[in-house]
């Protein structure tokens, strides 16, 4: 018998340990995911979890799901939400304060009525029979499940071929915008911008006291008020504007001491 | 020859059928049509009543059975003729004076449009009377029962355009429905009491059966009587059913249809002979209707009202006399013959009095009459002389007997019945000999007609004569003719009936006879007739005679007013019955569509409030629909566990 | 240590994935809940066929994985389109179904 | 396998709806012919049936079973005693003159504001409603029967909400203009109404038919009704009483017995005379057929049970339906209360277990039937005339229009059971095969024609005779279409009250089969009569 088949049929005390550290760090990651505020923090706790089950996974003999797990789902899928993170951005929805009325209190309840529930569910079945996987996977592991799912779930298989690429198709048609119309020329738009009158010359940039990330930062006026113009649109529909205003002329006060030390201080050494 | 029966009803029907879906090419020829099969009839009726006296007194019942009516489980239905004696009488009758009736129509209604049509119904109505007394079982009896009904009800109310009509016809319809309740109900109990209804079995098992069934039947038969022959208590459609042209009162409601009651009882005496409480019963309603109808008869100012109460009256002598037993069924059935005859007679002189006076129907605007209408004045004469049982006409022999007979039955009962019944002949001699005094003597009180356009005029032709003065003149042949012809019988019929007890030996094998004896002699109680007949006739003409008769009514005494509203029955149904039906049916719509509906609809209002605050739980939040499933599913594993834990 | 406890946590982690799913408004960390009780579910499948000593549990697990990223893919694709239309990534937005 | 006849009498107006409905609108007009056609070869083919049918052969005859849902031990069966031949004879006769004298009522309206109405589709659901009812009442599978107890809803529903009277009962409307949407929203009230009636009816019956799917394993009316007469089939009493309740219930709403009765003036008010006719007539006759076949053939027991409640229902039904008919000012209201009185005596006939009581139940479906379709259609005349459902509106058409009234008249005297009119039979038949066995029910039943007699010659006397109405004075009398409807019908009236031999034969038989089904014998004659009747006679 195999070293694999050994680990898959019988529980050592090395496997418990494992078990112990990781599924507390499991939980706890579990966890992070859904109190963490941030998308992106979220989705790194959930690979984190993830990572722990594809382990738990080996540690139950499924070397073929263990693996898959850590590449299709921490690999591909993860990023896929982290992508998705990116492109949204971080938004408002992230606030943790509940807008429906008696939801939170509503799904605590439920929460730990179904956890006990289940937990006393598995806790009453009879789920002394413990058979290992020694028997089956004695012609192969990889070629036990190939086995099953080129004969018995042949057509689950099709089929769930068939949907995979039914979404990607739907995920295409979902996203991608058909442009219904010719783009506007560069003339174009300058002469409706002449027309509306609104901004005629090109919009300040932004940032004008640039530090490390300026895109979110307005520029300031001469009279040190932030000015929203120079923020990109989409910042300002989220209401991302950091001002920074204060914080500007802080620092040039600083600067004007700093150089105002110095130049006391060559004032001084001549 | 008892295959002649059938052809008795069938000609009448045919001849209705023929009439009423015939359109309107047959109104030229539709009256002598409608008379033809009448007399038909009439040639049938003699021809068996030749051949039955061809037979032995035994011998003379026959039957045809024609073919199973309603054959059910348990049930058989036939629709089967019997003649008898019995029935054989009412065939002659109905079809003697039913053809008379019809020449008489002829003139009447020349003026009518719709002149078809009501031969046509005459038809209908013979046709269901002979159905009605040659039936062999209950069931086609109350067939015939509901037709003649339904005849009625059609003829009341010919002139539809008169409301007044329609209600009429309304009204005596729906009363008599209530006698139809008794009858139906009767032969319900015969059905589950021997498992038949026909007369033969019926009759034979009476013996067996206990007294108190067939009280129960006995009742049942005499409500149904009450309703179709006007005794009280539901007598009250008598009288509006006058409302109907005058040869449909001589015919239906004097000398046929209402003596259907009269017929019922006697048909079934052997029912009524074992059950002595209904009896009582019986001459009760009798004696009370004589005197209720007499009353009423001399209040009435209208000459078709007074008259109907007389035959109300008359009628309640022959159900005192039906309900006396054996000593009484003949003489009530030859009262009731000779009742037809004269009675018919008067309502045809009514007829044709008010044929020549512009429909008027107040007598008080009568008068003196005689000079004018020399052949209605003694038909009507004689008709009368007979009704009040002048010595020697056919009133008399056989009102005389019935006297005899309800002093016959004995003890203090007898005396009562006796004394009533003497009562209501000196008052038929009082109402009349005013009926006589106010149409034919004294002076002339004519008026214009009532003007045609206040009231819907109710006779054919009235309303180019209204607000005219009358010219009163004398009717034409086809009219007079059959009044002189019923006079005729008024005469001579009781006295033939007389000679050698002709009449009880003719009917005694089927209504069986006995011979009454009266505490007085035969001779008192006819002395006694005369005189309280001559005390009648005398008061009247103190009354009426001696001095002038005011145009308008005086008010009279609370009896006279009571009696002119037919002693209050009226305003007693009106209250009780049709006040209260009202307020029944008008509540009970309100229950209808505020309980029961309402019960319905608020349920659907309660479950559309209740959804409108479970409409509140769909908050379109996905995440309170994530809740409920969630929840939902929490709440399937415990149901799982709780159900694996029990 | 009995392999029960696998099921304990896979019970564990549904849980919390669907406490996640009622609590969170934004869309993707959302959706992130639900591939968590995926998961857990999963461990469940697995646990099981090592228990039952058949590789059908296995299997299923595989077809969910599947089922899962192609679940994905539409619904991030939904989401995007979402938060171009109405610039938001929250559930609570979305809410026209009570109409 | 013989030829599949009760199938073909089912197919042929099945066939005939979908192709009148698929009649282009272009040539609305041969869509009434063909509807007509078919409903006349549906009637010659229920002739058919009845002719070849044997009193005195099986109690089903003409059967029919194939395998449908083997699942569920669901079978397509079908068979016909003789209750079911005289019904089908029924529905097959009426349709004809329904289609007749809705000849004009589904044509497009002149007025913008009223919608168009599609001609083809009225014919085409009146079509599929016979279809329905006559496979209803040949089924012989109880979930068989259910499936188009609960489909004839669907056309019907239609029928009454889409095509309603252009008559309404308010004053203002007679006067003209304005009140089409209220006329609508009563009339989708009706529909409505009539709906969710019957379906709760129908729901509850459902989960009676599964019950009794789980209780006896299968749906076939004669296995089951065999089962219980051997005794092979034992029902808890409970369960043998909820599961009558639930049949019970949906019939009795179809009935519609009091208290489940006012969705019927409703729908009798808004729909056009011929789709009253067929509401009354026809489809409210499954319910009480379903009750002599279903009720008393699957539950015996609880039948004999609930007999006293349901008599004392019945009672009401007849007196309070009557009276209500007393005090109704729409014409066609107070005939739908009339019916509702009408369909007392069926029940308390059915519920008496007496022979005469059943067949005269029997008769008194098949009668109703005429009496109500003589007397409502010619009410629709003359409604159509006048444009006004309130007998106020009405007065001496007596003298403009004689047959019309005349006809009335006998269609009204049919519905207070005159004797010689062919109800005359059935009530008494009825009110003597309860009086057997419940004299006192009997005697209040009895009270019963007096207030017929009421209502019947009340509604006469305002609209016919009287003074003439100036509204009415130039009213037509009927023409050849409304004769060539209503003659039949009052020949057949006639008929039958002369000679209801034919149809009690058939109806016998099978009335002994029921009354063996719930095993109670007629009661005994108190005194025993030594010659029967009509053998004395001989």
């Amino acid at each position: 018998m195999s070293a694999l088949a050994a680990a898959a049929s019988t529980t050592s005390t090395g496997e418990a340990v494992q078990f112990w550290v990781l599924g507390t760090v499991a939980v706890i990651g579990a966890l992070c995911t859904i109190l963490m505020k941030k998308a992106v923090h979220s989705a790194l706790c959930l690979a984190g979890t993830m990572i722990i089950l594809a382990v738990f996974y080996l540690a139950n003999g499924a070397y073929f799901l263990g693996v898959v797990q850590v590449v299709v789902y921490t690999g591909a899928i993860m990023m896929l939400f982290l992508f998705v993170v990116m492109l949204v951005g971080v938004t408002a929805a992230d606030s943790l304060t509940e807008t429906i009325k008696g939801q939170r209190w509503l799904a605590a309840l439920c929460g730990l009525g179904f956890g006990i529930l289940l937990i006393a569910g598995i806790a009453n079945a009879k789920l002394t029979h413990f058979n290992g996987l020694g028997r089956v996977n004695s012609a192969g592991h990889v070629e036990g499940l190939a086995e099953l799912i080129f004969t018995r779930y042949i057509f689950a298989f099709e089929i769930t071929g068939a949907l995979l690429i039914t979404a990607a198709v739907g995920a295409m048609v979902l996203t991608h915008r058909e442009r219904t119309e010719r783009a506007a020329t560069q003339r174009e738009l300058a002469e409706r911008r002449v027309r509306e009158g609104v901004q005629l010359p090109p919009l300040p940039a932004p940032g004008v006291y640039a530090r490390h990330n300026a895109v979110d930062i307005a520029g300031l006026l001469p009279d040190g008020t932030p000015s929203e113009l120079t923020v990109n649109k989409t910042l300002r529909a989220r209401g991302q504007i950091r001002d920074v205003s204060s914080e500007a002329l802080e620092d040039l006060k600083a600067l004007e001491q700093k150089s105002a030390e110095r130049l006391g201080r060559e004032e001084a050494s001549k | 020859m008892e295959n002649l029966i059938a052809l008795l009803v069938a000609a009448p029907l045919l001849g209705a059928a023929v009439l009423l879906c015939g359109g309107r090419r047959l109104d030229k020829a539709g009256h002598w049509l409608g008379t033809l099969f009448a007399a038909a009839s009439f040639g049938i009726g003699v021809a068996l009543f030749a051949d039955m006296l061809g037979r032995g007194a035994d011998d003379r019942t026959v039957h045809q059975r024609l073919f199973s009516w309603i054959p059910v489980e348990g049930f058989q239905a036939d629709v089967a003729f019997q003649l008898d004696q019995l029935s054989m009488t009412f065939v002659l009758l109905i079809t003697g004076v039913g053809t008379l009736i019809h020449i008489y129509s002829i003139g009447y209604m020349e003026h009518d449009e719709r002149r078809r049509r009501f031969f046509g119904y005459l038809n209908l109505f013979l046709a269901a009377m002979l159905l009605l007394v040659l039936a062999d079982n209950y069931l086609l009896l109350y067939v015939g029962w509901e037709g003649v009904g339904l005849a009625s009800y059609l003829l009341i109310g010919f002139w539809q355009h008169k409301p007044s009509a329609a209600t009429a016809a309304k009204k005596a319809f729906l009363v008599n429905r209530v006698g139809d309740m008794g009858l139906s109900i009767a032969i319900m109990i015969m059905f589950t009491t021997f498992g038949t209804f026909a007369f033969g079995p019926v009759f034979g098992a009476v013996d067996g059966t206990s007294e108190g069934t067939l009280t129960a039947i006995a009742l049942m038969l005499l409500l149904a009587a009450c309703g179709k022959s006007a005794q009280v208590p539901l007598q009250s459609w008598l009288g509006d059913a006058m409302e109907g042209p005058t040869p449909v009162s001589a015919l239906i409601h004097a000398a046929t249809m209402v003596t259907a009651g009269v017929y019922l009882i006697t048909r079934s005496g052997a029912v009524f002979d074992a059950a002595p409480d209904a009896q009582t019963a019986v001459v009760v309603v009798g004696a009370v209707t004589l005197l209720f109808g007499a009353i009423v008869g001399c209040a009435k100012d209208d000459i078709k009202k007074a008259l109907a109460g007389s035959t109300m009256s008359q009628i309640g002598y022959m159900i005192l006399a039906a309900g006396l037993g054996p000593i009484g069924y003949v003489f009530a059935i030859m009262h009731l013959v000779t009742h037809g005859f004269f009675k018919a007679g008067l309502f045809l002189g009514a007829g044709s009095v008010m044929h020549g006076m512009n429909d008027e129907v107040d007598m008080r605007k009568y008068g003196g009459l005689r000079k004018y209408m020399p052949i209605t004045f003694v038909t009507f004469g004689l008709g009368y002389l007979a009704i009040i049982g002048f010595p020697g006409l056919s009133g008399f022999w056989s009102k005389d007997k019935i006297i005899e007979a309800a002093f016959a039955k004995g003890g203090t009962e007898g005396w009562i019945l006796g004394g009533v019944a003497l009562l209501g002949a000196a008052i038929t001699a009082f109402y009349m000999t005013r009926v006589m005094l106010l149409t034919f003597f004294g002076e002339k009180r004519w008026q214009p007609a009532p003007d045609a356009d206040a009231v819907p005029s109710a006779e054919p032709a009235a309303e180019h004569r209204a607000g005219q003065l009358p010219h009163p003149h004398e009717s034409p042949k086809t009219m007079t003719l059959p009044m002189i012809v019923l006079a005729f019988g008024s005469v001579f019929a009781g006295g033939l009936f007389s000679i050698n007890e002709a009449f009880v030996k003719w009917l005694e094998p089927v209504t069986s006879f006995e011979h009454g004896n009266p505490p007085l002699g035969a001779g008192a109680i006819t002395a006694s007739t005369v005189v309280v007949l001559l005390i009648g006739v005398g008061l009247a003409y103190v009354q009426y005679g001696r001095k002038p008769v005011p145009v308008v009514a005086p008010r009279g005494s609370w009896l006279t007013r009571a009696a002119r509203r037919d002693l209050l029955q009226d305003d007693f149904n009106h209250v009780v019955l049709v006040r209260g039906g009202e307020h029944l049916t008008r509540s009970l719509v309100y229950v209808d569509h505020s309980l029961v509906d309402g019960v319905v609809n608020g349920t659907a209002a309660s479950v559309g409030g209740l959804s409108g605050r479970l409409r509140k739980l769909q908050n379109g939040y996905a995440r309170s629909y994530a809740v409920s499933m969630f929840g939902g599913t929490a709440i399937l594993i415990a149901a799982t566990l709780l159900m694996r834990a029990v | 240590m009995n392999p029960v406890n696998y099921l304990y946590l896979a019970a564990l982690l549904f849980t919390i994935g669907a406490a996640g799913v009622l609590i969170r408004k934004n869309a993707i960390v959302l959706f992130m809940c639900v591939e968590l009780m995926l998961n857990a579910c999963n461990l469940a499948f697995v646990a099981f066929s090592r228990m039952h000593g058949n590789l059908d549990g296995q299997i299923i697990a595989f077809f969910t994985m599947v089922v899962a990223a192609a679940e994905v893919v539409v619904g991030l694709a939904i989401i995007v389109s979402l938060f171009r239309t109405r610039h938001s990534a929250s559930v609570d937005d979305a809410s026209l179904m009570k109409l | 396998m013989s030829f599949p006849l009760l199938t073909v009498t089912a197919a042929v107006p099945a066939a005939g709806a979908i192709l009148t409905a698929a009649v282009p609108a272009a040539r609305r007009g041969a869509a009434k012919w063909l509807a007509l056609l078919v409903s006349l070869a549906t009637l010659a083919l229920a002739v058919l049936i009845a002719v070849r049918f044997e009193p005195g052969g099986a109690r089903y005859q003409f059967t029919e079973s194939h395998a449908w849902i083997s699942d569920f031990g669901v079978r397509y069966e079908l068979g016909v005693d003789g209750i079911g031949v005289a019904l089908i004879a029924l529905t097959a006769l009426l349709m004809p003159f329904i289609i007749l004298a809705g000849w004009h009522d589904a044509d497009p309206l002149e007025t913008k504001s009223q919608r168009w109405r599609p001609t083809q589709g009225f014919f085409a659901l009146i079509l599929a409603v016979e279809a329905m009812v006559i496979i209803s009442f040949e089924a012989t599978d109880v979930f068989l029967f259910y499936v188009f107890f609960e489909a004839m809803l669907i056309p019907m529903y239609f029928l009454i909400g889409g095509f309603g009277d252009r008559a309404t009962s308010s004053r203002s409307a007679a006067a003209g203009g304005g009140t089409d949407e209220n006329a609508a929203a009563q009339r989708s009230y009706a529909a409505v109404k009539f709906l969710l009636y019957n379906l709760a009816g129908g729901l509850i019956m459902l989960a009676a038919v599964i019950g009794l799917y789980v209780v006896a394993g299968n749906f076939s009316l004669q296995e089951i009704t065999a089962a219980r007469a051997a005794g092979t089939l034992d029902m808890a009493t409970s369960t043998e009483r909820l599961l009558f309740l639930g049949f019970f219930f949906a019939f009795a709403v179809k009935a519609p017995l009091w208290p489940l009765h006012t969705w019927l003036p409703n729908a009798m008010g808004e729909a056009t005379a011929p789709v009253a006719v067929l509401i009354t007539a026809v489809v409210d006759k499954v319910g009480t057929f379903a009750m002599l076949r279903f009720c008393l053939g699957l539950f015996p027991e609880a039948s004999k049970w609930a007999t006293p409640v349901i008599l004392v229902l019945a009672l009401v039904s007849i007196v309070y339906g009557a009276l209500l008919a007393v005090g109704q000012r729409d014409i066609k209201r107070l005939v739908a209360y009339a019916s509702i009185s009408h369909f007392g005596f069926i029940i308390m006939g059915i519920f008496a277990m007496t022979s005469q009581g059943q067949s005269g139940a029997t008769l008194y479906m098949v009668n109703h039937g005429i009496s109500t379709a003589a007397l409502m259609l010619v009410a629709g005349f003359l409604i159509s005339r006048r444009g006004s459902r309130l007998i106020a509106d009405y007065g001496g058409v007596q003298k403009v229009a004689p047959v019309l009234a005349g006809t009335f008249l006998i269609g009204g005297l049919a519905t207070l059971s005159l004797p010689g009119l062919a109800p005359f039979v059935s009530e008494f038949l009825v009110l003597v095969g309860t009086f057997t066995r419940y004299p006192v029910v009997g005697v209040i039943a009895t009270f019963g024609i007096v207030l017929a007699a009421l209502y019947t010659l009340v509604l006469y006397q305002r609209t016919m005779t009287g003074p003439v109405k100036e509204e009415v004075r130039a009213m037509p009398d009927l023409r050849l279409r409304e004769l060539l409807v209503v003659t039949p019908l009052i020949a057949l009236l006639i008929g039958l009250g002369l000679y209801p031999k034919p149809l009690t034969e058939i109806v016998n038989p099978a009335v002994k089969h029921t009354m063996s089904d719930v095993k109670r014998t007629d009661p005994k004659p108190e005194v025993a009569v030594e010659a029967k009747n009509g053998e004395a006679a001989k």
